[in-house]
């Protein structure tokens, strides 16, 4: 049964929350049920932004992860140094090892760090980071298919999605291959 | 090299990298340093022509988060730092 | 498929378009802004007319105008803001005017925080305003279910000739969630010959008012608007049971509260303690029958609130001594997680 | 023959509430006159204030709705906003509309919502049993200042039309008089004008007309014309202070 | 003979002055003007300023100003007047800021009359405003004794940090009875280091506010407050009670309701029909205890209110489901005289 | 060697939440400069005022209280009326001054308040997210007017100065800009004439600051001195609008 | 005898006697006649000298009352009248 | 036992509010229990004005005397239509007849017509036939002695009441005397 609780933070400007909509979009069209909650305020002034999406077999309650989140993403490291704990035991960290130099501390939940914007800067964007993290997450978890992802796409740029549509996918194929090839790299 | 008239000191770990500064200044003192990010995330202001600098305090009257602070050398002290 | 992911608040300021609302008159507060932003995005297009009032009291002054004028006007704001609507608010209860008002509830007292929070229960079941009046509340608890029960208040205003609140937070504002529009079920709804149009003529002028400086003609203002709210309590109070078959304890919560206390439910459950829940969908009309048949297995009620148990006097006068009630609550915009109430659970159960 | 004067259509049959020589009794007269003058009555809605006037409804012959305490400009832009164009107007005193009602009144005119307001200024809360105003004269006796206003507490008073007259919003504002038959025919024009300007959609229009309050001000009707004249017009100067330029 | 005949208003307002008041800001509103009209001819006199406000919303933020920089302020209004201090109450009672508040109740809701009423009594019990917050509500039912709450009030809002309600209306503020006044008891007051007065260079800079973004900072502040509250709950419950022992039906009544319903018990004592009364002196806190003990001849409680019936919430709760709650009423202005409420109880009784 | 410029002691230590180059913080430091140099801090109150500037008790070194929304002129009279000799300032925005505190701004000029209004200008309600103020200029694009205000529809932008420089209580009214280092000293020239004035007793004093909110604006912190400059200058010219006799 | 120019009444039981309509005349055609009470409890205002009226209108637009209703004659029916 | 409750009423300005006033003060003087209640609001413009007045050995509840009055006193027609109703059976009904030329109906109290207006213009001031009709009032009911409405008056009218005592007194004193002239007539 699928009950994935992700938290995504970041700088503002980095795509968290649209990263975060696109999977609750992608859930919603894979006919799971979904909530998307964000911070909100003048605290997203130049701090950290962050939001919290669940994605479930059934109905959600709670739409807040603060904790016992499946996965954690960060991009930048006061969202690391903020919300490592957040992670619950056995869970996922995924992080912007482009941007964050520091190893996570817990030991008892799966990271990966991966080079967002490094990767998105090969594909040719480096604002598609969170595309990679998507992408990332997505490989592991496989919560919803990239097809779901790339029609939630033009839900929520709109009439900008067109453009931008192909440069994203490959971000979000980047980022999974990273992910995998990191796993790969493990198991051998 | 020309007499040293004022000297401007920037707290780069609390400047927001809004470089009201730099356009205040009539001497191009000061640039925004964007190799580097501090901790706040921002990329902060940094002294690019020291030497340039003629102790006007435009860039401290312009800085919103009063992380400037500028001093200016009387003839004497000029001369010493020749 | 005709489902969107939509915010809460832009569901609202959908459902209220949907709804057949007319006029939008507010002032902006933090976490209700994407109400009138979306408004003043989308209402002109819809023939709607989105206004951004001085203040929070001409806000609900200019309601007050639009709807003595024949318009299905609303309005919305948070805490402090509905603080100051108060004499307006009762001013359109005693003018029986038919509007909307939403509440995106904030941290309080005072300005206190912008995070979600239901301390606003007093202000809106009780009127914060003078004199006997109430409003009809209707507290959603999905995004879903707001844009239903916005689409309905106008009906539901218009009917009773009454304000009707939406009792949202910021949780259910700021959130996204799927939502689906259905058309708006057609209500028979009584002619308006009382609104201030221009007598053109042919009719005595039309008075809209509150001021009555006779008593005898104010004390039967106020057996009407009694009558009226006894009619209301008896047609339109309704409530949400979960799993209350047997359950030991059955803990009462509303809104954003109440989707948090059926996960904690869920949880107990897993671990095999039953509790349940009664959820009310309005907290005027409290749904005080649905406390009157409660399963034989409840030993206890519990209300959980994001408040410092503001519900408690109505669940207590709904049960009326025949059983014990708790509280468990958080407060100032923090949200409760599951683990935490299905813990006070425990506790009260004797099983932590 | 010819009849030339009579009790006005705009008018009901009712008796007023209000004191003997109150001169809120002829603003009314003006205004229902006006109404039925440029046809507008059938189609008149307006927004009674709350203050000795607030019974107006009961002595106007159109759709009224009663406003909160210095509310009327906002439930007017409501009924406005519904009603575009429909003559919308507000009848308010000097405690409503230039106390408790200063943001409304502002807004209103910072809108340039196209309504009218007739603002009754006789230097003192009447409803409330003689209070001071933000309109009440340096040394002027009342409840709240049984001295006689002290301008050093109090301040100096307010004058409303020339702070709406800078309103960008504000299209015609006068200061006219009711003291005397000449006063009463300027003020009637005035009037008119502030509708006219209204239905032509140039704007908001305010017409503050200077009155009587003899109850409150403790002098006989007759008196208290004098008062007016010798006291508050020196302070408060008739005249137009703005104007559509095509006007 | 020190007695004088005075009005319940002025009677107030001189209780302010002796009480130690030291600033007036109001906004002229009947039935209440002989107040701040009292205080504008003798508060200077006194050395207190007298300042007339430009609106309600106003006066509660000067005394709100006024109590921060450390004035014992207080301000005065009636039903809707009140209803537009509802923001400021809740920021006076979240900034914890001591003051003083007179409300002679009108009859409402809306404009309503200037007669007496008791229809505000949700809007002073539950707070009118945004978040968790209480008022500490004096009401006493004749002019000596609002003489006597008037001295003590300031005292009261001062130890607690709390503003305070004088709970009046129309009846009590203009009726004239004899009052005697007498010093104020002495009470130890603590010492005010929160004020803004000016750091003098001599300590870190005062703050007053109400705003917490962080919501675990804003919900230490909500519990410190209910702390506070349930500690005036304990300490500051007050009632009468009036021939309650052998009493059939025990009556419940405040303020001017409270004489009458006197007036009514005597009669009923004429014709040999044993009724009692319990009149709350305070209705936050309301007295609960008063109701715990009631003599074992008692069979209901009759709540007696010039309202609809919004005491009677607090009563239930306060009997909790042991006995049967009754209600009578008149609104609009409207003062119940004896004999209909003598007729009440003896209908109840089975005895008309 | 000449400190010719240093953080002033009337700010405290800490890092403000304002955005990159908004220039509120430019005003604080101007605020705070001038209690320090007029030898004010010790002895200072400040009312602050919701909108961004709401945490400037944080900022300022000075014992502040916090007021509702629009309502710091009616705080400021409270403390004021209290401690009648000494300086109390507002720092309010133009959501919170020109619009909900309408009412509250006019009445304590009225009063003729010994107090000193800074009313940081910048156009929208930054705090909120980018709603229209009064003072947004037509065609601003801002978020509850998303194709530009419409004056057609919500009117033309109130010009506060202007309005309450004709209120008799005000005795000092100045508009300034901190767009360039000129026009900062000029803004600094301003505050400091305003404290003066309240010192003497001559009444209530405002200085309107022209600001920016590249945050609302939608505009980097060095375009917005741009824009600021070339479309808010034009509708709000610069200078003093009323000044006592003597000074 | 002089041409009749005018002619006013007064509803005597609506008027409150406040007598603004008495100086408004020109003519001194109105007064207040203090020697009757009318039912609300005023001495109302009585027409002393109806033939002074020249028809002016001024008495009415002084009534706040509204309860003066004033006619004014042609020349043909002055003549008439004489 | 005392408990007397009196509604006295009239124009404004014919004074019905400080007879009511004189007379609680009296009481409290004697050491009664008193209350004085009037009719307040913009009804008082024109209209009839009225008190209730209460004058009790016992404290007193209801201050309120719109029915079961032990006296009523009206000054005008207006108000005797108002409140005739509001004598209690066999209660005293004292009115006006300088300005009530109308008898009451009900035969079931006492009444007395008292030419208040002209006693007092033959005391030397028409405007003291309050004074008059209380002083009727009090030689019926005796309830406080005209020695303590002397003391009173100088309450109720402060630096006034020197100057006008003497005038009052006498009207005081002449309303007595007509009143009980009246019954002696009646009685003979
Ligand atoms: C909210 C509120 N505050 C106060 C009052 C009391 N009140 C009634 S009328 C009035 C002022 C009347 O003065 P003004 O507007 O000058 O009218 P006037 O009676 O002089 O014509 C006031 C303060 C009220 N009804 N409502
Ligand atoms: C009663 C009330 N209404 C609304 C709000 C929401 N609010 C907070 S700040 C603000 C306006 C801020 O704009 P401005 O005064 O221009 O200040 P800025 O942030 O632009 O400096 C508003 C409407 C509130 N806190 N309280
Ligand atoms: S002091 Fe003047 S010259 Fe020196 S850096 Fe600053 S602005 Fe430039
Ligand atoms: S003005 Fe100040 S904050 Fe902005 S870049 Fe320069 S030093 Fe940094
Ligand atoms: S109190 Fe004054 S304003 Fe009111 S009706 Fe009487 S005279 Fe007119
Ligand atoms: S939102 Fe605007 S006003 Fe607020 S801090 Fe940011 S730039 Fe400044
Ligand atoms: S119409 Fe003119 S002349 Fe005739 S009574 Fe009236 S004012 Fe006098
Ligand atoms: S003006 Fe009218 S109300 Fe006044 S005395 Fe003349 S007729 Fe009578
Ligand atoms: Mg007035
Ligand atoms: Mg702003």
């Amino acid at each position: 049964m699928c009950n994935e609780r992700i938290l995504c933070a970041g700088f503002g400007g980095q795509g968290v929350m649209s990263l975060g909509q696109l999977l609750a979009y992608a859930g919603m069209i894979e006919n799971k049920h979904v909530t998307w909650l964000p911070s909100y305020g003048p605290e997203m002034r130049g701090g950290t932004a962050y939001c919290n999406i669940v994605v479930s077999d059934s109905p959600v309650g709670s739409p807040i992860v603060t904790h016992n989140a499946t996965c954690v993403i960060v991009m930048n490291l006061p969202s690391l140094l903020k919300f490592e704990q957040s992670v619950a035991p056995g869970g996922l960290l995924l992080l912007n090892s482009s941007l964050i130099d520091k190893a996570p501390d817990r030991q008892d939940i799966h990271s990966h760090a991966i080079p967002a914007n490094d990767l998105a800067t090969e594909c040719g964007n480096g604002r598609a980071a969170n595309m990679v993290m998507l992408g990332a997450y997505l490989a592991i978890s496989k919560v919803v298919s990239p097809g779901s992802i790339a029609l939630a796409f033009a839900k929520v740029f709109g009439s900008k999605a067109e453009r931008l549509l192909d440069l994203n996918m490959a971000a979000l194929h980047r980022g999974a291959e990273a992910v995998l090839q990191a796993e790969q790299a493990m198991a051998a | 090299m020309a007499e040293l008239r004022g000297r401007v000191r920037i707290a780069a770990d609390r400047c927001k990298g809004c470089g009201l500064c730099t356009i205040a200044c009539p001497e191009e003192v000061l640039v925004i340093d964007h190799r580097t990010v501090n901790l706040k995330g921002y990329s902060p202001a940094v002294v690019a022509q020291p030497s340039g600098c003629l102790g006007c305090g435009n860039c401290a009257l312009m800085c919103p988060d009063s992380v400037i602070t500028v001093e200016r050398f009387g003839k004497q002290r000029r001369a010493a730092h020749v | 498929m005709s489902k969107t992911l939509m915010k809460g608040n832009e569901a609202l300021a959908l459902a209220a378009i949907k709804g057949g609302c007319t006029h939008f008159f507010g002032y902006p507060i933090t976490p209700q802004n994407e109400i009138p932003e979306f408004l003043a995005r989308e209402f002109p297009k819809a023939g709607g007319v989105f206004l951004q009032a001085e203040s929070e009291l001409a806000a609900i002054n200019m309601v007050y105008g639009a709807a003595a004028a024949g318009g299905r006007a609303m309005t919305s704001s948070s805490s402090p803001g509905i603080a100051l609507m108060q004499e307006g608010m009762s001013s359109l209860a005693a003018a029986e005017l038919p509007c909307v008002i939403v509440n995106a509830q904030r941290g309080g007292p005072g300005l206190g925080s912008i995070q979600p929070s239901q301390a606003d229960y007093y202000q809106m079941t009780r009127g914060g305003g003078n004199g006997d009046y109430r409003i009809l509340s209707l507290a959603p608890a999905t995004v879903q279910e707001g844009a239903e029960m916005m689409m309905m208040a106008f009906d539901l205003a218009e009917i009773y000739r009454t304000p009707v609140f939406i009792v949202s937070d910021g949780m259910l504002g700021q959130m996204m969630e799927p939502v689906e529009f259905h058309d708006r079920p057609l209500r028979e709804l009584p002619e308006k010959d009382w609104t201030v149009v221009g007598h053109g003529g042919v009719r005595p002028p039309n008075t809209v008012k509150t001021l009555a400086l006779d008593p005898t003609v104010l004390e039967q203002r106020n057996l009407t608007l009694q009558a009226k709210y006894a009619r209301i309590a008896t047609l339109e109070a309704r409530h949400e049971s979960y799993r209350t078959e047997g359950a030991e304890i059955i803990l009462s919560a509303y809104g954003s509260t109440a989707r948090i206390v059926k996960n904690a439910i869920d949880l107990l459950a897993e671990e095999g303690i039953a509790v349940g829940l009664i959820r009310p969908q309005t907290l005027w009309p409290f749904p005080v029958a649905a406390f009157a048949e409660l399963p034989d297995s409840c030993r206890m009620i519990l209300t959980v609130e994001m408040s410092c148990g503001q519900m408690v006097d109505d669940v207590r006068l709904a049960v009326n001594g025949r059983l014990p009630v708790a509280f468990y609550g958080r407060s100032g915009g923090i949200i409760p997680v599951p683990e935490e109430i299905a813990m006070k659970v425990k506790t009260l159960l004797g099983r932590a | 023959m010819t009849v030339v004067h009579a009790r006005s259509k705009g008018l009901t049959d009712r008796e007023t509430h209000y004191c003997p020589g109150c001169t809120h009794g002829i603003v009314h007269r003006l205004v229902a006159e006006v109404l039925v003058e440029e046809g507008l009555l059938n189609e008149a809605i307006g927004c009674a204030a709350v203050g000795c006037s607030i019974l107006s409804y009961n002595y106007l012959n159109v759709d009224m709705v009663e406003s909160a305490h210095g509310r009327a400009p906002a439930v007017a832009t409501g009924v406005k906003r519904v009603h575009p164009n429909k003559p919308v107007f507000t009848y308010q005193g000097d405690g409503d509309l230039a106390s408790i009602g200063t943001a409304e009144i502002v807004h209103v005119a910072h809108r340039g919502e196209k309504i009218t307001t007739i603002f009754v200024n006789n230097a003192i809360y009447g409803m409330t049993g003689g209070q001071m105003a933000p309109t009440t004269l340096p040394g002027q006796k009342v409840t709240t200042a049984p001295d006689g206003r002290d301008p050093a507490h109090a301040g100096l008073p307010l004058r409303v039309a020339e702070m709406i007259a800078q309103v960008p919003g504000a299209a015609y504002v006068e200061r006219v008089s009711v003291h005397n038959p000449a006063a009463v025919r300027k003020a009637k024009k005035a009037i008119r004008n502030g509708f006219l300007c209204q239905m032509a959609g140039h704007g908001f229009s305010l017409i503050e007309v200077l009155s009587t309050c003899p109850t409150g001000w403790g002098l006989s009707p007759i008196e208290s014309l004098k008062w007016l004249e010798d006291n508050m017009i020196p302070y408060y100067p008739l005249g137009v202070l703005r104007a559509p330029e095509e006007a």
